[in-house]
């Protein structure tokens, strides 16, 4: 599926297409949190790209550690120790590779998920970047499962991911600050779920 | 966005290092970020540390000094700190009795906090924590993240600080807080929304005749919003809702009348005057009062008002000896 | 017109009834109006008074207190209270020594402070004034009014304070608040106006991207309008012009960045941050700086710089004890 | 000219045209001062209006002097002093007296604008109050001197205050707060003139 020059070049769309969606991502939040989430994804991608040139010899593990890292050190709120956990937990889980193919990718998702689950004392149905990252990683599992084709399971990750960010427009946060508006959170989606289908998108076009 | 401000990405910095600057013998600033512990380090004592975002000036870096907090670490605006820089703070003030954070209950908050506090405990520091929710505009509930933490934390600043102070091991000095956190409810509103710096724009719009009413203190909007009523009025709902959460019935308390920023203290005085008289109605009897911006949510005009139930060991605490650059007794 | 307030014929009543009622071991009210006297009565001393117009809190009544003031009268909003509430204030706090009135350079100040005076005067107590005037905004001129006295006035409320608790005569007290008003300098500018409640609308005008600079602090225009410039060459501007009026070269300074009312302590500590690297430039030596909201102009959003030259003497006042609901040393 | 009767009718129409002009008043001193000329006049003057029933036994210089306390310990700011000295001047000049003529009254006027210069530490010129009461008060004297007519003396005096409230627009404020403008104070009007001014019309179109 990729190795370590074509992983390195993915954080770097991710990257850009975070500082693009900077506003994007801010305004989501601004509605039923504190506005800050493209602020600090922003930031955090930032701090990642300058450590890009440092990976170029680094096996894959180590670079999405290293990722992790960055983001733990320089993100901040909620998603920081989040995001930090699922890269970091995800490199753990693929460990000192060159090459990951998909059985490794869906490895180190499953990894990073159970990663955010545990700092976030959270699951699925709470308004949160799981409603994304649980279903696609489902749809993808299912259908790699089926086919063996990547390309195709990232597809279906990413349609999963979108549905998701729609379905947590319909419900209640119980996790995260937009818990503190209760009904008030219905209708708005949620800017966690909605930057995690972002770099879902960023893989599959990649690819 | 009118702001006194250089550029967006160092305001936090420059705030810190402003503050350094102005108070000296208080405090100082470490090198590896935006983490104010005291001048001078005390031994022999539970150090404390607390923090979250910024713009909630003077908390945190304003409550370091003898009496209350030897360390605070400040994120972003209305950002929670990152764990190394938590680290950071934690490594330089541990002593031999350990140490207790106080962590406002925020996901990010307590995410990070809790990852810092791994990372010491792997060096063998002792770290325990209390996390502070006095916010009663939440509901609490088993399916949610809990209350938030709001001005009722710089309470458990100073009485666990002054505790710190005594000497008393880590155990007691966390009971002590965490019996002040159980003590204490607050709840605020909103005349106006503020602006993060780096988002540019207000968190919220309200109408020349609205106010947001159970707000938090990032900018982020309340419960609901209300049309505006008189300063007596307000303080009674927000009064209302703190004494039906628990009991205050012939409870001395302390009172903390505490401006979001932008509220000009004769606002904040003259709420006091229906405050002071509401409980007094109540047969509630005040035992001291705080007036003033103490836990603020940037350029937002509001106010909370924070009750806190008193014994004696908490009276003796909070009347204690505390010198630091805006909290001094 | 977003105010928390519950009607506007009442607010400067009921702001210092609100004040009272949180610290009543400090200070106290007088039945005659908004007086406000210390909780206890300290014979043996020169008696120090002051006061103005509201809207400037905690100027006065939060400087009423051990080491400051014995009295402070609160006229209307920014209007100079009358001869009578200041000739109670007076007649209240006389002690054998005398009284000194620490009184702001404004036509309307400075008669009603006479009047009272005379009033005084007439039952036979000492009375002496000092008037400050340390607002470099204003030309200094044989044929005006004078400069006005703006935050400056808080040192000498301070030093006085101080000087007049060791029980010196009035003569000496005299002496040292009038050398206070020698040596301090400010300078202020706003990012937006205030309303006068009674007047409900805003004082002046600016766009989004303009400021007002040389304001002074009753929510009257500045000098002149600008745009908006960064935090640290706003400091520089209110700097130079400061440090061009008197000679602070190799001398030691108390600093003040005083907020408005409205100006997050966030921003205040940002300008703190270019005011001590300038002043460190220069060759000046900061010897105490202070941080706050200690002369407002109601939701003002700005600040003041002031400088206050110091001596050993000064130096010495200015480190002792003050206990007041709004200073403590 | 008047009697203690009248008199106590006319302050009551002086306190009613100043709570009328009030926020007028309030917008003059926004400009060049702090925006509360009216506010204080206007609180000063129902002050005043509560007094007048005990007045009606009273001889001109006690109602005169015990208007000025009123003014003194209501009005505050520099309006306060300026005209409660200059009430209780003008009524120390009259005296004990029932009756006042034409001559009286300027003694009064005269009495009165003293009490201001000397209170005020200030003279004609200064774009103040002086500048409408000091010409009004010559013009009057002459045309009373000249005709012994009050009536046309009080026009002759409203006719200065008016061009002398003009004046005040061409001038450099130098007391006051207005003078903390220095150029900026010009092309604006005095609102201390503009109420003089409006007292002494309603004094003309009482009689
Ligand atoms: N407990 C949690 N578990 C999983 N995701 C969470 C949790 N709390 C918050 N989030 C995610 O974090 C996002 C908010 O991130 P961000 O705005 O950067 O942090 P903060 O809320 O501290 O300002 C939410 O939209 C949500 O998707
Ligand atoms: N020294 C003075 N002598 C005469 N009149 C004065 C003097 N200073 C101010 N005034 C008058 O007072 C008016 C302002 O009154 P007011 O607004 O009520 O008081 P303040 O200036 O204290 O707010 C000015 O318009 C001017 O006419
Ligand atoms: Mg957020
Ligand atoms: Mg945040
Ligand atoms: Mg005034
Ligand atoms: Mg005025």
């Amino acid at each position: 599926m990729t190795d370590s020059k074509k992983l390195i070049d993915i954080i770097q769309k991710i990257s850009t297409q975070i500082q693009m969606d900077k506003d994007y991502l801010t305004e989501l939040d601004n509605v039923i949190g504190d506005g800050d989430h493209g602020i600090n994804m922003a930031r955090g991608f930032k701090e990642v790209e300058k450590k890009l040139s440092d990976f170029s010899n680094k096996d894959i593990g180590s670079i999405l550690k290293a990722v992790g890292m960055a983001l733990v050190s320089t993100v901040g709120g909620a998603s920081g120790p989040l995001y930090g956990t699922a890269f970091m937990r995800a490199g753990a889980a693929i460990g000192a590779k060159n090459e990951m193919d998909g059985n490794d990718f869906l490895n180190a998702m499953e990894a990073a998920i159970e990663g955010i689950k545990m700092r976030g004392k959270s699951h699925e149905g709470e308004k949160t970047m799981l409603d994304a990252l649980i279903p696609a990683y489902n749809a993808m599992k299912k259908s790699y499962e089926e086919n063996n084709d990547f390309k195709a399971a990232i597809s279906k990750g990413v349609e999963a991911a979108e549905k998701g960010v729609e379905y947590t427009k319909t419900i209640i946060a119980t996790k995260g600050r937009a818990s503190y508006l209760g009904e008030r959170s219905i209708g708005h989606q949620d800017p966690g779920a909605t930057s995690a289908c972002l770099m879902l998108k960023v893989i599959q076009s990649s690819l | 966005m009118k702001k006194l401000i250089n550029c967006v990405e160092n305001v936090e910095r420059e705030m810190i290092e402003g503050l350094v600057k102005a108070y000296p013998n208080h405090v100082r600033k470490l090198d590896c970020g935006n983490v104010v512990v005291r001048a001078h380090k005390k031994e022999g004592k539970v150090a404390l540390i607390s923090g979250g975002g910024s713009g909630h000036e003077p908390a945190h870096g304003g409550y370091v000094g003898e009496g209350m907090l030897d360390c605070a670490v400040a994120g972003a605006v209305f950002t929670s700190p990152t764990p190394d820089q938590i680290y950071e703070g934690i490594k330089a003030i541990a002593t031999d009795k350990g140490v207790l954070m106080v962590v406002k209950n925020y996901t990010g908050d307590v995410m990070n906090f809790e990852m810092a506090a791994e990372m010491a405990q792997a060096d063998g520091i002792d770290v325990q924590y209390v996390v502070t929710n006095d916010d009663v505009a939440v509901e609490n509930s088993l399916y949610t993240t809990g209350r938030r933490g709001v001005a009722g934390t710089v309470f458990v600043h100073k009485i666990a600080g002054a505790k710190a102070e005594t000497g008393a091991d880590l155990n007691e000095v966390h009971r002590v807080a965490q019996k002040v956190v159980d003590n204490v409810r607050s709840m605020g509103m909103a005349l106006t929304p503020c602006t993060v710096p780096a988002a540019g724009k207000p968190g919220f719009e309200l109408n020349e005749d609205e106010m947001e009413i159970g707000i938090g203190i990032h900018g982020e909007p309340g419960t609901h919003k209300e049309k505006i009523k008189s300063a007596d009025e307000i303080a009674v709902t927000l009064l209302d809702k703190i004494l039906a959460d628990i009991d205050y019935n012939d409870k001395e308390v302390a009172v903390m009348i505490n401006g979001s920023g932008a509220t000009p203290l004769m606002e904040l005085f003259i709420v006091n005057n229906k405050v002071h008289d509401y409980l007094t109605e109540k047969g509630i009897k005040i035992y001291k009062t705080f007036v003033g911006n103490y836990m603020t949510s940037l350029e937002m005009a509001g106010f909370s008002i924070s009750l806190l139930r008193l014994d004696d060991e908490l009276k003796e605490l909070l009347d204690a000896k505390a010198d630091t650059p805006a909290f001094k007794e």
